[in-house]
């Protein structure tokens, strides 16, 4: 057996590791605040395929909650929503776009997770988002209990916290994974699975647009998350004010414009500003 | 978290995934081969229909991606009443392209065969199965044996794009392993490690099938 | 159909052809330095291209794309992501014609080369002279298949952030769940564009037939 | 003139010539015969450096070619730009013609003045042009060597072996992979080089065409020269046993 592959193989092996040890170890001198502030515009990564967070309308416009969030931010900086530029990713390509510094912030129904906190920083959430069920009317399925049985099938995204979340509500159905949420939607409507796991306004948007065929089952699995903006870590300066803004936004002195694209795109009032205040 | 700790740490995940990754590969490589001896077979046999319906069929599945087929079968066999797996799907779905392309190599295999032999197979009294299965087709796999490696190389990378219909193997590991600890250049890197072990076992393999071969 | 995908579509589709045209160019001239590589008298140059060709062929495009596509800005190439797009798909394709241009050198019969040196030819009139013209002619239906293969494979480009016919596919799916009809649509426009490169490579070894060359196909 | 002095060359531990001492004087046409395998092939190729060998020396008026003595006294080879240059001073013409397909007729003959010798565009295309007339060709100026004959072919061959202007030209075994009747063509513009007055060294198996135009012939047997002389010496009163079985059996 001539040994001409496995020397290449050690040699390739080598170059590899090479490759992984000259990765991003840029130094922090400069905060990517004052980056942006020179650069004039803010370039946010983002997911393109979330609606109602982030996705494309007809004229392949990138429109969407968290892009007029993004929107939001660029008005603060430079008063104008139009300095901003957005870079789309697929799931797994947002944390290596903000290593690499080839993004300042990003946003896309991206939730807050402990593991994750570890390679990216999150500001506190802008919006509240919990997980639903969105089952096929005809699976006679009517409420979380009821998927529980090992005739179902569950369709997730290919993200760990899914796979906790079915283990932990019910164990006994059988799971697909999926890398986008249309092929999620498209095993339920196919028959592949019985239902599936989304955050609850995507799982409404569905539902809103596939009435005769798709419904929301009542609660949520677990507690509300949090979907925040991602940013690279260690950089106080710039987290402290993206994370002042998120709070602005929330009960402060941007709540109004808050308030408008929440109403925009979800149909009804944010939770009000301050627990006191009632709408 | 340094490189090697964190290969140390999730290095193992890979493991049935790189099972997945190889089952698919293997059983696609078979079936891709039969479907292009077969798909010869008809464009050899069938006359003039033959050969244009193989021709068609080469063309539609040479200048289109794969994900088309892979999601077709998938998503709308069950509506026509065949829910198969998706292991299955997704290896019919690699094997109906490779098998296209497999038909062209072994094409390209049989003008290298000198015209004379048929005329001694007809001459012996061979009738066309048999001249096919005895003289044509053991001559034909054993040329093409350097150009059905380099095809099978491509099938085998072509098996990442089976993580769009729920099959947990090499790639979808990587992104699932990006998902959770945020490190895709450690993740896809031993992704890279594992596809370019793969890739030199498959061509090993098959240097040794040429080398072994007694009449060449 | 869902209303303006067919413009998102054919928008998309010029994007993908865009890039597979900068690829195929690119790759070309780096195949051609490849090729030179794979020749030359020095061994360590020569592992240097197996080496090479070993990695981009060893894994897959999609694996390559992200390895590279982020480890550029630490390496402080400020590049959008369609020339970073375009950058990967050259290496990747780069490869590929490398291999094919190696193999058409190595189909030029001996009793060739040996005229050609009889005749004190410099190196730069064998190459411009004998070695182009007979490589090309040679080498011409492997190379319309990396083109091929070229246009389909920037449809990976989309994990990358590249706007381009697949992720403006799946876009519009995502949005609209009407998944084979937009996926059949995206297929109809891959086949346009790779079987009118197929055609075209042949139309063009028609042509070079007619010009007299009867020589063995690579 | 060329002189040859102790050529020795191998193919890896097969010995093929074991020393060849041979002068070929201006204008002089030496014929090399023997059974096949004999090395008259290769002494050939060594002359033109298409092989290279171990030891011995080649000079063409009285340059010597190929190798040079080292600073450390060594044997190194010349650089590649000598080479070819010492290479223009001598023509070719294979048993397979080797035309480049790809190029017309006039093409194949003008490439070496054109490109090797830096002629002129119009002096390259003048000479190619009277050299294709003198082998009967002046027709198939713009045919492609697919569209020609063997014996056209290696016409054309000759003649772009001519362009070069060498001093001497070789040709090896240029009738034998001919059809019977294309030879009589080829052959008749080797007669008609004679007057040119240019050194030729001939590898045939046709003895008869060598007895009618060589000065001298070699015969040659396990890679030495067994026997040397002119065409009545060698072919008539022939000296050496394997000489004499080698030409019955040709004349049978």
């Amino acid at each position: 057996m001539n040994m001409g592959p496995v020397r290449q193989v050690l040699v390739a092996v080598v170059v590899a590791l090479l490759l992984a040890f000259s990765l991003p170890a840029a130094a922090q001198e400069k905060s990517r605040m004052d980056v942006v502030l020179e650069r004039g515009k803010l370039i946010v990564v983002t997911l393109t395929t979330v609606p109602p967070f982030a996705f494309t309308d007809e004229k392949g416009q990138l429109v969407g909650f968290d892009i007029d969030i993004a929107r939001l931010v660029a008005t603060a900086l430079f008063k104008d929503p139009n300095k901003v530029e957005f870079v789309s990713v697929t799931a797994e390509g947002r944390w290596p776009a903000i290593e690499s510094g080839r993004a300042d912030m990003g946003v896309g129904g991206t939730t807050t997770y402990p593991d994750r906190a570890i390679r990216v920083a999150f500001t506190r959430p802008f919006i509240d988002s919990g997980i639903s069920v969105l089952v096929g009317k005809k699976s006679g399925i009517k409420s979380i209990k009821d998927l529980d049985q090992d005739k179902y099938t569950i369709a997730n995204l290919n993200n760990p916290q899914m796979a906790d979340r079915a283990k932990r509500f019910f164990p006994k159905t059988k799971v697909l994974t999926f890398d986008t949420p249309a092929a999620q939607f498209l095993a339920v409507k196919s028959g592949r699975a019985n239902a599936l796991q989304i955050d609850t306004p995507s799982a409404e948007y569905w539902a809103a647009h596939n009435t005769d065929e798709m419904e929301v089952l009542p609660g949520l699995l677990g507690a509300s998350q949090n979907n925040g903006i991602f940013l690279r870590t260690g950089d106080f300066k710039w987290w402290l004010w993206l994370d002042t803004a998120v709070a602005e936004m929330r009960t402060g002195s941007w709540y109004p414009q808050y308030s408008e694209i929440y109403h925009k795109w979800f149909g009804k009032n944010p939770p009000p500003q301050k627990f006191y205040i009632q709408q | 978290m340094s490189f090697t700790r964190w290969v140390a740490i999730y290095g193992p995940t890979y493991a049935t995934a790189l099972v997945w990754t190889a089952i698919t590969a293997l059983a696609a490589a078979c079936g891709a081969i039969v479907w292009g001896c077969l798909l010869l077979l008809i464009r050899l046999s069938g006359g003039r229909w033959g050969a244009r319906a193989v021709d068609g069929y080469v063309q539609l599945f040479r200048n289109t991606p794969v994900l088309l087929p892979i999601y077709l079968i998938y998503f709308a066999f069950p509506l026509i009443g065949l829910p198969w797996p998706a292991v299955v799907c997704g290896t019919l779905a690699l094997i109906l392209q490779n098998g296209a392309y497999v038909s062209e190599i072994l094409r390209g295999s049989v003008n290298a065969i000198d015209r004379v032999q048929f005329d001694a197979a007809r001459s012996i009294g061979l009738a066309p199965w048999s001249t096919f299965q005895k003289i044509v087709l053991p001559q034909v796999l054993v040329y093409s044996i350097p150009a059905l490696g380099n095809q099978i190389v491509l099938l085998l990378k072509d098996t990442s794009l089976l993580s769009a219909i729920s099959i947990t193997e090499l790639t979808m590991q990587a992104k699932l392993l990006t998902e959770q600890t945020g490190a895709a250049y450690e993740a896809f890197i031993v992704v890279a490690v594992l596809y370019l072990l793969l890739v030199s076992g498959t061509e090993v393999a098959f240097r040794v099938t040429h080398r072994a071969v007694r009449w060449l | 159909m869902p209303a303006g995908s067919l413009a998102l579509l054919t928008q998309g589709a010029m994007v993908s052809l865009l890039l597979a045209a900068g690829a195929i160019a690119g790759g070309t001239l780096l195949a051609i330095l490849l090729a030179a590589m794979a020749f030359s008298r020095l061994a360590a140059v020569r592992v240097v291209y197996r080496v090479y060709v070993y990695i981009v062929r060893g894994t897959p495009l999609l694996v390559l794309a992200l390895i590279l596509f982020y480890a550029m800005p630490a390496l402080d190439l400020r590049t959008g992501p369609y020339i970073a797009g375009t950058l990967v798909l050259i290496i990747y394709t780069g490869a590929l014609f490398a291999e094919v241009f190696r193999g058409g050198v190595l189909a030029i019969p001996r009793p060739q080369w040996e005229s050609a040196r009889s005749l004190g030819l410099p190196p730069l009139a064998m190459f411009r002279k004998i070695v182009v013209p007979l490589v090309t002619r040679y080498t011409l239906p492997s190379y319309v298949n990396v083109c091929v293969m070229t246009v389909k494979a920037s449809s990976v480009l989309s994990i990358i952030s590249v706007w381009e016919l697949t992720l403006a596919a799946r876009e519009i799916i995502e949005r609209t769940f009407a998944v084979f009809t937009i996926l059949g649509l995206a297929a109809a426009f891959y086949f346009v564009m790779c079987f009118g490169i197929d055609r075209l490579g042949r139309r063009l070894e028609r042509h070079l037939a007619l010009r007299g060359f009867a020589g063995v196909r690579a | 003139m060329i002189a040859i002095r102790g050529l020795q060359k191998s193919f890896g531990a097969l010995r093929v010539l074991y020393g060849i001492d041979l002068d070929i004087a201006d204008g002089e046409v030496v014929a090399l015969i023997g059974r096949s395998g004999c090395g008259k092939t290769t002494l050939l190729r060594c002359i033109n450096f298409l092989e290279e060998y171990e030891a011995g020396e080649i000079c063409l008026d009285g340059e010597p070619l190929w190798y040079r003595r080292g600073a450390d006294g060594g044997r190194r080879r010349v650089p590649e730009a000598e080479a070819r240059r010492m290479r223009q001073q001598m023509g070719i013409v294979f048993q397979q013609y080797n035309l480049f397909p790809h190029m017309t007729v006039l093409d194949n003959v003008v490439l070496g003045p054109r490109f090797s010798q830096a002629v002129s565009a119009p002096e390259a295309e003048a000479l190619g042009r009277r050299l294709l007339a003198r082998v009967g060709l002046e027709g198939k100026m713009s045919a492609y060597p697919a569209q020609l004959s063997g014996g056209q072919q290696q016409r054309v061959a000759i003649a772009r072996a001519l362009a070069m202007r060498p001093k001497v030209l070789l040709f090896d075994e240029i009738t034998s992979a001919l059809d019977p009747e294309l030879v009589g063509e080829v052959e008749d513009v080797i007669r008609s080089l004679l007057s040119d007055r240019i050194m030729m060294v001939l590898v045939t198996h046709a003895v008869g065409f060598a007895r009618e135009i060589a000065h001298r012939i070699a015969y040659i047997a396990d890679g030495a020269i067994a026997e040397l002389g002119t065409p009545s010496e060698v072919l008539d009163r022939p000296k050496d046993p394997g000489l004499k079985e080698f030409l019955r059996r040709v004349r049978s």
